[in-house]
């Protein structure tokens, strides 16, 4: 471990590669992060089918390969796709649950993600499969970066500025919002709460859909690795504390870097126990911040 | 301790306290047996009543409504109507469904039967934004209600969701903001910092945007201070006399509902007990009894 | 009347910049009523907040009893036997009346062996039934807490908090939104417990008619600042206090 | 039938089933020590979950420490466990029955008192936690320890550790473990039914349904809240202790720390019978068990659609549980009646 | 079990979860065994034909699920033949169960050497163990060295493998082996299960410059280092990685950025292994590619699971019965030559007839380069990839 520290000094390059590699994927983290940050703000719904929708639309982005396509055309058609499916998935599912206790909306998330991931399994099997940009790579001397990274921050920024714009601007973003903080007086001011949602999980979905063709392109997909991104959303979305949109977007960069420098300090097989373990700390170091400075209790 | 008393009641803070004012404490009754005395005394009023209190020109109708939540009813056979420009207080215990009456006329409720009519127009199963844009109907909720995570002026925007265009809501907002410096001071805080009056305020302001004809109203006067619930009176009187809005409010600080209001219905368990004009009930030493706290 | 059970002594505390209370003093006369009063925002809440140990105190002392119990949290503060009752209810919603009693009692002294003991000793369920007939609930007692009416929770969070034999309970506007007459049968039963169980009280009312009925000396916060301290009388009568404050017509 | 004999008669059916069962159709035996296994995650899972209102995704971790726990006694009593493990198997490890069973009962109460230590250690901060941060917090701690033993060397890491082979003829293994899961089932089961009725039950029940109230009611919430975290681990670690020994081989992840599995199981059998009950969650893990294996047999390769579908199904038209359900239904027949023999009148007496 | 004329084999395979692509590859080639088998007059035992049929449950790739399967497979469907489930961990955790019960075993897909040292009589492997599988790498790396003027002690090895049983025993050989080279292993990584960046792993890889960089992961760990080696520009001069062909590195990532992979075996296609039943292990190969669509290569994995259902016909009509104890006995004694290579179990259960062989892509195909017996091509060193 300390050797592997000592190389970073020795050869300092490596701790930029590690820590640009980070901030690269750490954008794709930000995306699904601020989508289950919306649900789980707007609704209160934790999805638990966060990381499967990712995985899902990588699927499209590789289906779109076999098809002949450009695996970046697939991003357009994975977010109108992955929108009509969440809309779908809010009306038959999601409608239901929305307003009960959050073991409800976990426990139901959790069973459509067994379901996405199946059908995934079905339909693909289980292999690991990717959607080959051929973009080649970015040699900057010992630094070589595969150019589909920036490529994916690029669409990555482009996708999380248009929807901070929208939600910022747009009528249904201020809908959302104003939801988000009381859906009763919402209604009473017209705001129709049921579409809200229902846009909202859509919208989630899309993003989730455009961050799994970015995924697809960049690392690879298989039914089962839904998981370890809802995983990560949850992560991000914690340490940001809930309703910290900018937080999220720290933090998903954060994440993404950490688990670069913690593979190569700790090795990859602790990769994995150190991001939890920042997780836990993170919601330790909240604890005793609010032991004393309770919520003030009407 | 209690001879004085009786004395500060009646003598001096009548005239003077405003807000709840004071009064005497010697009536102890619990909710049954206000509900049992109520059953006894109740005129239980038949429709003639009903369309005389409301004058000419009734805009606010309900007729035989059965609503309640989920499978369980709770206003059993309910009417009532409002004139035009006139304004109408509900009365009546905790939990007697005062509220699930405004529920359910902006249709928060599970409606089994009945009708509600406003303006002519039946809006019985209109959506909540129906209600609003098409009859003209403003809710005011019982509790605290306003964005707090937006400013002011966001909340006063939000009000105006369902005009047509951004603009639009935005120029109503100014109008709102020229009636009552007080919000316009400040436009851009967030609304949670407001004290507790100036939250009651930008709520009903806010209703306003969008310009209705009827205004329902829960508890206008609910935890705040006395001169605030002056304030909030005056506020709705403006409306009613000078906009001629069409006022339906529930308030437990029932003098204070009553001096106010044109009419007034005693509800006891989902069901009308009286109504009268608000003078009439005012007068009627049972009500005072077993409503006014003696 | 032996001397004061609580002393609040230049009690501050802000939050970022909002100052909710500055300088604050007020006594609480052992087994006496004292009643708060203030415009909304002054800080009543606030103040009770920080007696009960809600969250620190920017500066400033309070005892309880000669002790300093500023640095206590919560649950100590509670054994101690200072009690609050919240603006909105709270009870335990999902459990029968009963029970939302019997676990009431106090915790000031407790074991594993009392921890893992029986509820249902004859003595303790007897004083439960006898406060929930004290307040009306008697024939309620097996009824889930939830379904009570508004009123009634009220009513059984105040049979609560005298189960937990309590020196001083802390009111925060027990009879807001409660019905006038149902509001008559509040003061009557705390009065009757102040008097019959020795109870202090500390109560923050808006209802001038029960907090003149029933304090025996009254507060005035404004601003975060005491404005006045006296009886009924003096209060109701102070300018300060009407021109802040009560209004005149 | 007063509820307390229709408890009894429910344990007198259970345990008569659970005796019938492996002599009737010994062919079962071990799908029924799953069973009971699951009967006893799902219920000490709801003394936290239902009764108390803490949703802890992170109960397999007592599991795995227990299983751990033992596994190191029962092999360390006769080896060197390092220089076992180091071995990659390739020491046989020979045991005499004594040295056998002496392992494993040492080793079944070593689990379940590690898993408690644990479980005392690591509760004031995680209890600590509310909502949904106390399920994450759970969750993310489940994880972070089945990485970490997946990546210490001195038990085996990644490629797990092998235990002792059971000494008796084929087929008594299974009815032995199956004998112990099915006592330690019960077993948990009374003890948390006789723990809900003091007034632990009542101060768990009133953390539930608000915290805030119950802190400023004066009751030692982080010590009801640790112990009542240590109770379930406690039975956690002894469960995984023997499920440890029926599996026969260790794997970090996927044998001791099944996370995704059981460690969802668990909340999912709770909420199918009706959290918070005294019987929803035994009814829920049988009901479970038995669609689980029912479509593992016909269904397969469509199993875990199935499994989804139901989850779904459950939670969306089933929201409280099956016995949540009914006691909404019949509320007399679960004691929550206002009592009848009272007239009205002691209500306007009290009032005057 | 014995149904009719039908002769019924169990086995517990993983068909979803993490396993589940050389599972179904196992699968496969279980079936195809069974089919020939059937299709060319059945097994014949006391004079009279019967037909092989494979009971199926899915594991899910878990160890604990495995052994519950084995006991229902035993127990309630009264299987008394079985084959063996994919990877070592699911083995480790059966084998205790078929050992208690007596019921023979033969398994293609466990190669762990631990299984082979706890003295299992009913437990047998067609396949050979684990840690020889990069082993001879190690070897090939401390010949080249030497070659080229250097000690073998110079090489620095690196490696990365999957924390799981069956990579961690690759790993064992591997260091093993290194050892007596006396070699200096710089980087020692262990992958997590659900791997899909080994990015920092590749980092130091750039930055300590090995001699040689060993991987092993299923297939879902070459994968994913075949893409990132090729993304990030790996100029390590040899480097030798398991499941090559499972993991359809080629196809995938190009011949030209997977040149110079070595790429170990237990099977190949251009191997000059025959039998009667499948001809060559080529025309075996054009069989697997004909029957079950979609293989461009047919992995080993499906080779050595037709040759496990291969051994059960020859057992059986060595015994001529059905009985379990004499059917053990005979595979025991198996000794046989298969399209997969010789079959011969030493007295703990491996096939000790038939080693392991290292493959390197060489223009985009596979050529056997070690052991000097088989190879079919010269090794290229260093690799010259071109990405
Ligand atoms: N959302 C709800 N679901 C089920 N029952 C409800 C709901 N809201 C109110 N109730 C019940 O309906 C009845 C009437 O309630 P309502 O709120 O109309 O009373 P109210 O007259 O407004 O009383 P208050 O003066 O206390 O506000 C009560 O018994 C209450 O318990
Ligand atoms: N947690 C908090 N964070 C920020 N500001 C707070 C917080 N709690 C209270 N305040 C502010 O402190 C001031 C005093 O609030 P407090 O609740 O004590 O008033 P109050 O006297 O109880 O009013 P009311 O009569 O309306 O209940 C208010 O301006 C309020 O906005
Ligand atoms: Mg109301
Ligand atoms: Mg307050």
């Amino acid at each position: 471990m300390l050797d592997n520290i000592s190389i970073l000094f020795q050869a300092p390059i490596f701790a930029v590669d590690l820590l640009v590699q980070g901030l690269l994927i750490g954008g794709i983290f930000v995306l699904a992060a601020y989508g289950l940050a919306l649900v789980w703000g707007v609704m209160n719904v934790k999805n638990l089918a966060q990381g499967d929708m990712v995985i899902l639309g990588g699927y499209v982005a590789y289906q779109c390969t076999l098809w002949g396509m450009h695996p970046i055309i697939a991003l357009p058609i994975a977010f109108m796709l992955l929108f009509a499916l969440g809309w779908g998935i809010y009306a038959t599912i999601i409608r239901r649950v929305v307003d009960r206790d959050m073991f409800t909306s976990l426990l139901a998330t959790f069973g459509l993600s067994l379901l996405i991931q199946q059908a995934l399994n079905l339909r693909f099997g289980p292999e690991v499969k990717i959607a080959e940009s051929g973009f080649g790579t970015l040699d900057f001397g010992d630094l070589t970066i595969p150019a589909i990274r920036f490529v994916g921050l690029g669409l990555a920024a482009v996708l999380a500025v248009g929807l901070v714009l929208f939600m910022r601007n747009s009528r249904m973003g201020q809908a959302i919002r104003a939801t988000a903080q009381d859906p009763r007086a919402a209604r009473v001011l017209g705001i129709n709460t049921d579409r809200v949602y229902a846009f909202t999980y859509a919208l989630n979905a899309a993003i989730c859909g455009a961050a799994g063709v970015l995924v697809a392109m960049i690392w690879n997909i298989q039914p089962f690795y839904g998981i370890v991104h809802s995983i990560r959303a949850f992560i991000i979305v914690t340490a940001a504390g809930l309703g910290n949109l900018p937080g999220v977007v720290v933090a998903g960069f954060g994440l993404g870097v950490w688990e670069n420098y913690s593979g190569f300090i700790f090795g990859a097989e602790f990769a994995v126990a150190a991001v939890v373990i920042v997780l836990v700390l993170v919601l330790m170091v909240r604890l005793f911040q609010m032991y004393r400075v309770r919520q003030v209790v009407r | 301790m209690s001879d004085n008393e009786h004395e500060v009641s009646v003598t001096v803070s009548e005239a003077r306290i405003s807000g709840y004012g004071s009064g005497g404490v010697e009536t102890v009754i619990s909710v049954e047996e206000v509900v049992k005395q109520v059953e006894a005394i109740a005129d239980g009023p038949d429709q003639a009543r009903i369309d005389a209190l409301a004058g000419p020109d009734p805009y606010l109708s309900i007729e035989h409504l059965k609503a309640g939540y989920g499978k369980m009813q709770i206003l059993h056979d309910f009417s009532l109507k409002v004139g035009k420009g006139q304004s109408c207080c509900l009365i009546g215990p905790n939990g007697a469904g005062k509220s699930t009456v405004l529920h359910s006329i902006f249709g928060f409720t599970n409606i089994f039967s009945g009708k509600v009519d406003v303006g002519g127009q039946d809006v019985t199963h209109y959506s909540s934004n129906e209600k609003l844009k098409n009859a003209g109907i403003a809710y005011i909720l019982q509790d605290k209600s306003v964005f707090g995570g937006m400013t002011v002026e966001e909340n006063l925007w939000m009000g105006g969701y369902l005009k047509e265009t951004t603009a639009e809501a935005k120029e109503a907002a100014e109008k709102i903001f020229e009636k009552y410096p007080r919000l316009a001071a400040r436009r851009n805080h967030q609304a949670k910092v407001l004290s507790g009056g100036e939250r009651r305020l930008l709520e009903i302001s806010r209703a306003l945007v969008m310009e209705p004809e009827v205004l329902l109203v829960d508890e206008p006067s609910i935890g705040l201070e006395p001169r605030f619930i002056d304030m909030v009176f005056e506020i709705l009187d403006d409306l009613q006399r000078v906009e001629g809005k069409t006022i339906l409010m529930v308030e437990q600080n029932a003098k204070k509902g009553l001096e106010f209001a044109d009419i007034g219905y005693v509800l006891v368990s989902g069901q009308t007990a009286m109504a009268g004009t608000g003078e009439e009930l005012l007068a009627n030493p049972e009500v005072g009894r077993l409503f006014l706290g003696g | 009347m032996s001397g004061n059970l609580i002393e609040v002594r230049g009690v501050s505390k802000s939050f970022g910049g909002v100052v909710a209370n500055k300088g604050v003093s007020i006594d609480v006369a052992e087994g006496g009523i004292t009643g708060l009063i203030g415009p909304n925002g002054s800080g009543k809440t606030t103040l009770f907040n920080s007696i009960v140990g809600y969250h620190p105190i920017d500066e400033g002392s309070i005892q309880f009893k000669g002790r300093e119990i500023s640095k206590l949290r919560v649950p100590e503060i509670a054994r101690l036997g200072l009690l609050r009752t919240f603006q909105q209810t709270r009870i335990y919603s999902k459990m029968d009346c009963m029970k939302n009693m019997l676990i009431s009692v106090s915790h000031r002294d407790e074991g594993l062996g009392t921890m893992f003991g029986s509820m249902r000793d004859r003595e303790t369920e007897e004083f439960a039934e006898e406060l929930l007939e004290f307040v009306g609930l008697y024939q309620k007692r097996f009824l889930i807490a939830g379904e009570l009416s508004f009123g009634q929770q009220k009513l059984l969070e105040f049979a609560m908090a005298l189960m937990n034999r309590p020196e001083v309970l802390l009111l925060d506007e027990p009879t807001a939104g409660i019905n006038p007459t149902l509001i008559n049968g509040l003061i009557d039963r705390l009065k009757r417990a102040n008097e019959q169980f020795g109870i202090t009280l500390f109560v923050i009312e808006h209802n001038m008619r029960v907090i003149m009925n029933l304090a025996d000396r009254i507060s005035c916060l404004a601003h975060g600042e005491l404005l006045a301290t006296g009886t009924p009388d003096e209060i109701q009568n102070d300018p300060r206090v009407v021109d802040a404050y009560l209004g005149a017509h | 039938m007063s509820p307390r004999k229709l408890d009894l008669s429910i344990y007198g059916a259970l345990i008569a089933a659970g005796i019938l069962v492996p002599l009737l159709a010994p062919a079962f035996t071990s799908q029924m020590a799953v069973l009971w296994l699951m009967v006893l995650m799902a219920v000490t899972w709801d003394m936290t979950g239902g009764q108390m209102g803490y949703n802890s995704l992170g109960n397999i971790t007592f599991f795995g420490i227990g299983m751990y726990a033992s596994a190191v006694v029962q092999i360390g009593l006769v080896y060197d466990v390092a220089e076992y493990t180091s071995a990659f198997g390739a020491i046989k490890v020979d045991f005499t029955e004594d040295q056998y069973w002496t392992g494993l009962f040492l080793g079944i109460g070593f689990g379940g008192v590690m898993a408690t230590i644990f479980a005392m250690i690591v509760g004031p901060f995680m209890l600590g936690l509310r909502g949904p941060y106390f399920a994450i917090g759970t969750l993310g701690l489940a994880v972070a320890v089945a990485e970490m033993v997946s990546g210490w060397r001195y038990v085996g890491g990644g490629s797990g550790i092998s235990m002792p082979v059971f000494p008796g003829a084929a087929g008594t293994g299974s009815l032995v473990f199956y004998i112990l899961l099915f006592a330690l089932a019960i077993l948990s089961h009374l003890v948390v039914r006789a723990v809900l009725k003091t007034r632990f039950g009542l101060a768990i029940n009133a953390i539930r349904d608000d915290e805030d109230k119950a802190e400023a009611m004066g009751i030692h919430t982080t010590r009801y809240k640790v112990i009542a975290w240590m109770i379930p681990a406690f039975f956690m670690g002894m469960a995984g202790a023997v499920f440890g020994n029926m599996s026969g081989f260790i794997e970090p992840l996927e044998v001791a720390f099944p996370t995704a599995t059981f460690g969802i199981f668990m909340v999912a059998m709770a909420l199918l019978g009706g959290k918070g009950t005294i019987w929803g969650p035994v009814l829920g893990a049988i009901l479970f068990h038995i669609i689980k294996e029912v479509t593992w047999t016909h269904l397969l390769g469509w199993q875990w659609v199935a499994l989804g579908a139901i989850i779904i199904i459950n939670i969306v038209y089933f929201q409280q549980g099956i016995l949540g359900w009914a006691q909404d239904r019949w509320p007399a027949l679960f004691g929550l009646t206002v009592d009848e023999r009272m007239t009205r009148t002691g209500q306007a007496e009290a009032a005057e | 079990k014995v149904d009719g004329d039908t002769i019924i084999l169990g086995s517990a395979i993983s068909l979803t979860g993490k396993y589940s692509t050389n599972g179904i590859h196992a699968q496969n080639g279980y079936e195809l065994g069974v089919k020939m088998i059937n299709d060319n007059g059945g097994v014949t035992v006391g004079g009279k034909s019967y037909k092989f049929k494979v009971v199926y449950y899915d594991d899910e790739s878990t160890p604990a699920r495995g052994a519950q399967l084995a006991e229902r497979l035993i127990n309630q469907d009264g299987v008394k033949y079985m084959l063996g489930p994919y990877s070592s961990g699911l083995t480790k955790a059966i084998a205790p169960v078929t050992e208690k019960y007596k019921i023979p075993m033969v398994e293609a897909e466990g190669a762990s050497r631990s299984l082979f040292t706890q003295g299992y009589r009913y437990l047998f492997a067609v396949l050979s163990t684990s840690e020889q599988y990069l082993a001879s790498s190690i070897a090939l790396a401390a010949e080249i060295a030497e070659q080229n003027g250097k000690k073998a002690s110079d090489v620095k090895v690196a490696m990365a493998f999957e924390n799981d049983p069956f990579s961690l025993d690759v790993r064992a050989g591997v260091v093993e082996d290194a050892a007596k080279y006396d070699m200096k292993i710089v980087i020692d990584d262990k992958l997590p299960r659900d791997l899909s960046d080994m990015t920092s792993t590749l980092t130091k890889v750039k930055a300590l410059k090995p001699d040689l960089l060993v991987v092993s992961g299923h297939s879902k760990g070459a994968a994913t280092a075949g893409r990132q080696i090729s993304e990030l520009k790996i100029s390590t001069p040899m480097i030798a990685m398991t499941h090559c062909e499972a993991a359809k590195v080629v196809e995938k990532y190009g011949a030209d950025a997977m040149e110079g992979l070595l790429c170990p075996t237990q099977w190949a296609e251009t191997l000059s292994y025959k039998d009667d039943l499948f001809g060559t292990a080529a025309e075996y190969d054009a069989l697997f590619k004909k029957t079950f669509e979609g293989y461009k290569t047919v992995p080993y994995q499906s080779a050595q699971a037709t040759a496990a259902v291969m051994v059960w016909k020859d057992a059986f009509e060595r015994a001529n019965s059905f009985d379990t104890e004499a059917l053990r006995d005979a595979i025991a004694d198996t000794n046989m030559t298969t399209f997969y290579g010789g079959i011969k179990f030493s007295p703990e259960g491996n096939n000790i007839a038939k080693p392991m062989v290292l493959r390197q892509i060489q223009d985009g195909e596979y050529k056997v380069v070690a052991p000097v017996k088989w190879a079919s091509s010269k090794a290229r060193h260093p690799r010259q990839p071109k990405y």
